[in-house]
């Protein structure tokens, strides 16, 4: 197994270095060894989900020791699970997907192979994370992605915005970063060692023992995951990355990436378990971001942000089922979002392949006439979006907000109504802009295309997988999904059963009636016109601008803390640095040399000059003689 | 006289001389006035030599010899003064370096 | 029987000095061949001074053991050094330069040797006639103004210096240097101690007596300069060392604070004025006040290892001064640094063994500009004047940023003007290599010296 | 054979004299730079991996009267130092082919001269002897600056000197004053004998060494001879300067002020470790509002050194094993960061990064090593910079909680200033005039590039060969100054072997 094992996590780098160094020689056949790279690795997560089939509690390998110094020994080690499986094959499927859809969509770009090579590079990165066996080679994946999504936002450098988003991107995250390292130490300083096995060993043979240093650990830990999955209030460089080319977003931030914190946070649930106040602190953020990010998506105007702000919203899902100790659920979620929310973005990317990159709906319309396979996809993935059963998404939101409910969380619970409600709102309204109605802009109705089967089947692929995994959590906990998972998460222990099982009947009503809602309000605001939705941002007034301007936080950040740190550095550069510290020097040498021209003056003078000093001299050397006697 | 007073007087002639070095121009007059100084150092030997130590009346020989080839070299220089720029002042030399550079 | 073979090296200067005046009647243009004869003439005083170097004895009133002998090693070598440089420097001059740099040079070694502060008197005007015509004897303008203020000045010290030899006598009854400290004690004495000190004040160019230095450095030619520079500063020493270990001793803690303050008071102004000078004849000068300040540093700490110590400062100041000198000289006389700009192109060489003079005089290892210092400023250390060494430590860094102009001005600039190539001049490459050599060899191997000194001032 | 190592350079630059043409100096220099890293290398051999003290020792009689001798001998930290030496000339050489266009033969023997000193510092067991070296390699340094640097190089290079001989003057100083009380110049012996010393005597000594070594890492308040003489080097100046020049005054405190005044050094960490954390602070943020490119590689390495400092001064085996690899990291990447900028002033005679833009689509492979290297600079795991930081910041969590938050601060900093300027001089479009100036590497360009990379991959991927210099080193800085580490509460397996 270690052999298939090893193909599937290093045939993407292989794929990268092959077409960073020889890129020049495959030339528009880059995607080659590219998509065999990925090929390899799908098919080799496929063998190693079939072996974890029988093997319930996976594997460790080692392959050496990384970083050996005193106690501390991080090995360059690998932990393949049941949860490593399910996020390899979720990562393996949709890169392999996007990679093939990358085929039609970058085509005629300059930048082809370099394009694969971060891909792959990515590809490799992800997997990395999420295979590694310690907290310290995770940071190494963890990062890494970090770096390889930077290099694809800013993927059209010359494009300001993109390379500034890019910028964005992995200084936000480095923030995030920052925390995770300081959560790493706390780890490292509490156990001496920061392998899972050995850390979760030690933690659950003492329970409780640990837990006012955990609660520091999971703190900053979850702060990278904060920083990585865009939640409130380092999400703010998800929407920017848009800037990158839309499979990237596809993969990168919507499927894969960003719910590497999701990941991390499942990853040690020991952990979080130790720390209960924690995990509501992290739903309570899952949460508000959720609502947060949905409610600036009602009113966003690009397609793609739309999206973005959807998952950020999601990814709050996430967080509100591992804050919650519903670990299963929020993979179940991380599982079925990385398909349609993948989906949604292909299919956002051929609406902007038809329509030469316009990214703003009130410019389209009625496109569905002129691209039925985009039409159908996105609609799919749309749906399961807004938990409409039997699709996939439905089956996850639910059982997020049934362990909110059961948990006894009933404000999350209900806030996580809400944004079910808003989120079917925003993404018909997206819908009913770009795909039906009349079309806005002639020109560009003239111009859309379906696009080239190189592109729709990989959606089809997805849209058929957005609507058929989410049977796998039918059943909640004795599905096939729990039970598979049951050996590595555990199974959620509702402490005291608050809600009969009847009750939870009455709950799938009231979310499916949520996301229901949400498409009939949508078709009558932005397909009859009535309320007219112009009418009521100008009632809302200030809230509508409040929601336009997407609450300010990006300024707010410019203004208070970019701008004046960054003032002080030009500041303190010019006063401390140049005049103070560099001034007490110059000024040194400067008076030394001014008192110097003085008595070198002095000794360029007249005789007679001289010989009065040597009367000077000679009472001065009196008086000390006369002295010292 | 004591021998103070000869060394006094010594001293005395010494300051004069010293004053006339410090305050002549011309440099005829400041040889003169160095010449006034060594034989000042001269009286004041005189004085010392009374107590009955002969080394110091020996030493006035050689000072009278010493203070004649400084004459005579001082008038060396002198003439060469006067040769480049006509008269003997010593706060004309000739071409003086620069006063001061910047 | 008075064993006057020890006294060979004098003769042979002497009869080398005779020799050249006869020859000055006979060839009054060619100056080299004299020049070439002196430097043999001083080759052989240098020889027989080592000859001889184990035998002491007392003559008349010259002491002669091997510290003498070793103090008049460095005077022929500086002298031997100059002569190389003279040759080559003046395209014509009178012969009698040679004479005088003998005479000078006799001047030198009698002051070493000297027991009576009346000989001591009669070798300083000696060196001091010769020094007065060696500025002058090239009669530009310049030479004269120089040759004028030194004059002047050097006339008034030594009338000090001679009123201070009549008032210690005068007091004291004596003028051997053990009997002066008895002097000393009334207040005659020490009026007369004072005037000595004055006088001495002006050879060694400490503070307040050092302002005639830049002029007379500025304005005579630049193989005197040198000499001057070099010569009457070891003199200086050569005499205070054994009135101060012999005469004064006892009186040390007086002595000791007066040349702390002296010592302080010369570093400093010796080093803050050369900051600015961008005349490198007069910047010397102000480097040599600077040198006279860290010798005083020795006379302060007054142990014998401090005066070990001295002497070899001594051997390595004067040759890297007249190294210095030399470099100067070969490039361009009389030059400002900016006419130093960019001569590296031009003459490499030169300007390499210039550039190895200056980082020496900066005190910069493997140099004998280093080993000078370590070993001077660890005896003050340990005589207890680490303040005073402490200090000298942070001038010579000031120090170090107007030694390195010269060598930045080589290398660093481009040339002003159209470059042309230097004639040969093999007497003055050859001073330059000597010197090069024992500047290296004094920095990296000084204890095959200092074990020998130490031994005698012990 | 040490000495054949330290010599060897300085030999090598005799035949220099009898050389005639550019092509003749370069070749044969860089050929001997070669053997030089060739010859240093066979220092490995036999080399012992786990016995304390020091190695390759020689002790030969020196200077008897003063108590000084020529004792050199070396441990794994001065291995990797000469090691790192030996290779950084050997690419600066390389790198200067073009670079250098007047006084060729100058610059190859400073070079030399340069070389031999360096390691002279990093072998010397003896104070005065290292104090030799340590000022005899100012003066090439300051030669390269000066002759080879830009516009206002003089300034620059005096600046260098003097900052660095104001230090030498304490360094001197205190090194006399051990001598006087000792009676000895040499290292071992004073290991033995500094302690018994007065308390008062200890203290000054260690602070006047810690100002010498402070101006040469540099620590904040000492740093501004830095910026200039970074900027005003060439680049050959530039990468030794970064890669060797600013770890003698950590070398220093690791060889002198930590084995001779381990109690002081104990009760100063906390003073250097927050000089360390302003370092790294003060060093990012001014790198941040810089325009001149060099300028600002320039302040990254106060901020890097900061890291280095911080870490060794928390006397705990990962903060100074990391310091001593970050020593080695900031060498290859600050280094190649250099060269990259000197690469690019070569091509468009400008370091201002309003006039560099474009390189991205100009010189894409140039840009990817840029990349790459920029990328170890900051830190990202996988690359050399990240082992370093971590063990750093892991060290000093161990030590203060708070120091460590700082620290970490920096490295979002550091990500900061960083990729401002890659947007501004990669990622950015092009200007049509630059198409024929901007030219992609050539292959000695490579050549220079390719090592250096090599490095930053392999320490990033398998550092523990390089870990294995500082391991004795620091565990021996360890017995002396801390003997009771701060190990973590609760190790189960501390005492296992290798895993």
């Amino acid at each position: 197994m270690k052999g298939i094992l090893l193909m599937t996590l290093f045939a993407p780098l292989a794929g990268a270095i092959l077409n960073g160094f020889l890129g020049t020689w495959f030339r528009k056949k880059a995607h080659f060894p590219a998509i065999v790279a990925v090929g390899l690795s799908f098919l080799g997560s496929l063998v190693l989900f079939q072996w974890s089939l029988q093997h319930p509690l996976g594997q460790e390998w080692i392959l050496y020791t990384w970083v050996p110094v005193a106690d501390l020994r991080v090995p360059f080690g690998l932990l393949f699970d049941r949860l490593a499986a399910i996020m390899l094959l979720v990562v393996t499927t949709v890169s392999f997907l996007v990679h093939i859809y990358s085929i039609g969509y970058m085509a005629d770009d300059p930048g082809y192979r370099r394009y694969f090579a971060y891909l792959n590079l990515f590809v490799f990165s992800m997997l990395l994370l999420v295979l590694a066996n310690n907290f310290l080679l995770l940071f190494v994946g963890w990062e890494a992605v970090g770096l390889c999504s930077y290099l694809l936002i800013g993927f059209w450098y010359e494009k300001k915005t993109a390379s500034d988003a890019g910028k964005k991107a992995f200084i936000v995250n480095r923030i995030g970063d920052a925390g995770f390292l300081l959560g790493i130490f706390t780890l490292f300083a509490t156990f001496g060692t920061l392998e899972y096995t050995r850390i979760f060993e030690i933690v659950q043979s003492n329970p409780g023992y640990f837990s006012g240093v955990l609660a520091a650990a999971t703190l900053f830990l979850f702060m990278g995951a904060v920083g990585k999955s865009a939640q409130f209030p380092l999400y703010v460089w998800l929407p920017d990355a848009m800037e990158g080319p839309t499979p990237v977003s596809a993969l990168i931030h919507a499927a894969t990436m960003v719910t590497a914190g999701v990941y991390m946070v499942a990853r040690s649930h020991p952990l979080f378990q130790e720390v209960p106040q924690i995990g509501t602190l992290v739903a309570s953020i899952g949460a508000f971001t959720a609502i947060f990010a949905a409610s600036i998506a009602l009113v966003t105007d690009d397609i793609k942000r739309v999206l973005a702000y959807s998952t950020i919203s999601q990814l709050g899902y996430m967080f509100v089922a591992v804050g919650l100790g519903a670990y299963t659920a929020g993979i179940f979620h991380l599982f079925t979002h990385a398909f349609f929310k993948g989906l949604l973005f292909l299919a956002a990317g051929s609406v902007m392949h038809a329509t030469g990159g316009e990214l703003n709906m009130h410019k389209m319309g009625g496109l569905w006439k002129k691209m039925p396979h985009t039409g159908w996809t996105f609609v799919i993935g749309a749906l399961a979006l807004s938990g409409i059963p039997p699709l996939a998404g439905f089956f996850s939101k639910d059982e997020i907000l049934a362990s909110a409910f059961r948990t006894g969380h009933t404000l999350i619970w209900g806030v996580a109504w809400a944004t079910a409600f808003l989120t079917a709102l925003y993404m018909f309204r997206l819908i009913f802009k770009v795909f039906f109605g009349n079309p806005r802009d002639p020109a560009l109705y003239e111009h859309a295309h379906e696009s080239p089967p190189v592109m729709t089947v990989p959606m089809w692929i997805l849209a058929v997988l957005s609507v058929t995994v989410g049977w796998l959590g039918l059943g909640e906990e004795s599905s096939l999904f729990h039970r598979f998972l049951a050996p590595t998460l555990g199974h959620l222990e509702i402490v005291p059963p608050m809600v009969e099982k009847e009750a939870g009947l009455g709950l799938i009503l009231l979310s499916v009636a949520a996301g229901l809602a949400g498409i009939w309000l949508a078709y009558q605001m932005f397909l009859k016109g009535s309320p007219n939705p112009t009418a009521l941002a100008q009632r809302a007034g200030f809230f509508y601008r409040l929601l336009k301007g997407k609450y300010y936080v990006d300024e707010l950040y410019q203004t208070v803390i970019v701008t004046p740190i960054r003032g002080l550095a030009v500041l303190t550069f010019r006063l401390v640095d140049r005049i103070l510290i560099d001034g007490t020097v110059n000024l040194t040498g400067k008076s030394l040399a001014a008192t110097g021209n003085v008595i070198r003056k002095g000794s360029s003078a007249r005789t007679r000059t001289y010989l009065f000093w040597v009367l000077l001299g000679a009472h001065v050397l009196l008086w000390f003689l006369l002295k010292g006697r | 006289m004591s021998p103070n007073a000869y060394i006094l007087l010594g001293l005395l002639l010494f300051t004069i001389g010293m004053i006339g070095v410090l305050f002549r121009r011309n440099l005829m007059f400041i040889l003169m006035n160095l010449e006034l100084m060594m034989n000042a150092v001269g009286l004041v030997l005189v004085g010392a030599s009374l107590g009955g130590w002969i080394e110091g009346q020996l030493i006035i020989l050689m000072i009278l010899v010493v203070a004649a080839s400084e004459v005579a070299i001082g008038i060396g220089i002198l003439i060469n003064v006067v040769r480049l720029t006509g008269r003997p002042d010593v706060d004309h030399l000739p071409k003086a370096p620069e006063e001061s550079t910047p | 029987m008075i064993p006057v073979h020890l006294l060979a090296p004098e003769f042979a200067v002497t009869g080398t000095a005779l020799l050249i005046l006869l020859l000055s009647f006979l060839t009054p243009r060619r100056h080299q061949i004299a020049g070439s004869i002196t430097a043999l003439g001083l080759l052989l005083a240098m020889f027989l001074e080592m000859g001889s170097m184990g035998h002491s004895a007392t003559l008349l009133m010259l002491q002669i053991d091997p510290i003498t002998r070793l103090f008049s090693l460095i005077f022929i070598l500086g002298t031997f050094l100059v002569t190389l440089l003279t040759v080559d420097t003046f395209e014509e001059c009178p012969p009698e330069v040679y004479f005088f740099l003998l005479t000078g040079l006799l001047g030198m070694m009698i002051l070493a040797k000297s027991t009576h502060l009346v000989l001591t008197f009669l070798a300083l005007e000696l060196l001091s006639f010769s020094l007065f015509v060696l500025v002058t004897l090239v009669r530009t303008p310049k030479a004269v103004h120089a040759g004028v203020k030194f004059f002047l000045v050097g006339a008034f010290s030594s009338s000090f210096l001679l009123m201070g030899l009549a008032l210690l006598l005068a007091a004291g009854g004596n003028l051997s240097y053990e009997t002066v400290f008895h002097a000393s004690r009334t207040p005659l004495g020490l009026l007369g101690l004072i005037f000595l000190l004055v006088g001495f004040g002006f050879k060694l160019l400490y503070v307040p007596f050092h302002f005639w230095a830049p002029d007379v450095f500025e304005g005579a030619p630049s193989a005197i300069v040198a000499y001057v520079a070099s010569a009457p500063k070891a003199a200086g020493i050569a005499i205070l060392i054994p009135i101060l270990t012999r005469g004064f001793a006892p009186y040390l803690p007086i002595w000791a604070s007066t040349f702390t303050t002296l010592a302080f008071l010369t570093m400093i102004a010796g080093n803050l004025a050369a900051l600015r000078e961008r005349n490198v004849k007069r910047m010397l000068a102000f480097s040599t006040v600077a040198h006279a300040g860290y010798l005083l540093v020795g006379f302060a700490t007054h142990t014998p290892a401090a005066y070990a110590s001295l002497f070899l400062y001594l051997l390595i100041y004067v040759v890297m001064t007249i190294g210095a000198f030399a470099g100067i000289v070969a490039l361009q006389e009389d030059a400002t640094l900016d006419d130093l700009k960019g001569l590296a192109t031009q003459s490499p060489l030169l300007a390499f063994l210039t550039s190895l003079f200056f980082l020496s005089l900066a005190g910069i290892p493997p140099t004998g500009g280093f080993v000078a210092k370590l070993y001077l400023f660890k005896a003050a250390i340990q005589g207890g004047q680490g303040g005073l060494a402490f200090f000298a430590f942070l001038n010579s860094v000031v120090s170090a940023y107007y030694y390195l102009q010269v060598p930045a001005a080589l290398y660093m600039h481009t040339p002003a003007g159209p470059t042309h190539r230097l004639p040969e001049k093999p007497m003055l490459s050859s001073a330059l290599w000597i010197g090069l050599v024992l500047v290296f060899y004094l920095g990296l191997f000084p204890d095959s010296v200092y074990w020998v000194i130490q031994n005698l001032f012990r | 054979m040490l000495s054949v190592v330290i010599f060897a350079p300085l030999v090598l630059s005799l035949p220099l004299f009898f050389l005639r043409g550019r092509k003749a100096w370069f070749g044969y220099t860089w050929f001997a730079s070669v053997v030089v890293f060739v010859l240093s290398l066979a220092l490995l051999r036999g080399f012992q991996w786990e016995t304390p003290g020091f190695q390759w020792e020689q002790q030969v009689e020196w200077l008897p009267t003063l108590g000084a001798s020529y004792h050199i001998g070396i441990d794994g930290l001065s291995l990797i130092l000469i090691l790192l030496t030996t290779f950084l000339t050997t690419i600066s050489i390389l790198a200067s082919f073009r670079y250098i266009q007047h006084r060729i033969r100058e610059f190859c023997i400073a070079m030399l001269v340069l070389e031999g000193a360096m390691i002279g510092v990093f072998a010397s067991l003896d104070l005065l002897l290292f104090f030799i070296f340590w000022e005899v390699m100012l003066v090439p340094m300051f030669l390269l600056i000066g002759v080879w640097g830009h516009d206002r190089r003089i300034y620059a290079a005096f600046k260098f000197v003097l900052y660095t001989m104001a230090g030498s003057a304490f360094l001197l100083f205190a090194i006399l004053v051990l001598r006087l009380k000792t009676g000895t110049f040499d290292l071992v012996t004073l290991q033995q004998t500094v302690g018994n010393l007065p308390g008062a005597i200890q203290r000054w000594a260690f602070l006047a060494f810690a100002i010498a070594f402070a101006i040469k890492v540099p620590l904040v308040p000492f740093h501004t001879w830095l910026p200039d003489a970074h900027v005003e080097a060439p680049t050959a100046g530039s990468v030794l300067l970064a890669g060797i020049l600013l770890k003698m005054g950590v070398y220093g405190f690791l060889r002198f002020n930590f084995a001779l005044f381990p109690s002081i050094a104990r009760d100063l960490a906390p003073l250097f470790m927050a000089l360390g954390v302003i370092g790294i602070l003060y060093g990012a943020w001014m790198s941040w509002v810089q325009t001149d490119l060099k300028k600002l590689i320039a302040y990254s390495s106060v901020a890097h050194l900061g890291f280095v400092i911080l870490g060794i001064f928390t006397f705990t085996p990962w903060g100074l094993q990391g310091g001593i690899l970050q020593m080695v990291n900031h060498g290859l990447s600050t280094g190649a960061l250099f060269l990259a900028a000197g690469l690019l002033y070569e091509r468009k005679h400008t370091r201002e990064m309003s006039q560099l833009v474009g390189i991205g689509k100009l010189m894409p492979v140039f840009s990817t090593v840029f990349g790459i290297v920029m990328l170890s600079s900051i830190g990202l795991p996988g690359l050399n910079g990240f082992v370093g930081e971590f063990l750093i910041l892991l060290g000093t969590f161990q030590v203060s909680k708070t120091l460590a938050f700082f620290g970490v601060l920096g490295i979002i900093f550091a990500a900061v200033y960083m990729l401002s300027m890659f947007q501004k001089v990669v990622f950015s479009p092009p200007r049509e005039e630059d198409r024929g100036l901007l030219k992609d590497l050539t292959l000695r360009e490579w050549l220079v590039f390719v090592p250096l990379l090599v490095f930053i991959f392999a320490i990033g991927v398998y550092p523990r060969p390089f870990l294995k210099f500082g391991k004795i080193p620091s565990q021996q800085v360890i017995e002396r100054v801390a003997p009771e580490t701060p190990t973590p509460t609760l190790s189960p397996h501390a005492e296992e072997g290798e895993p």
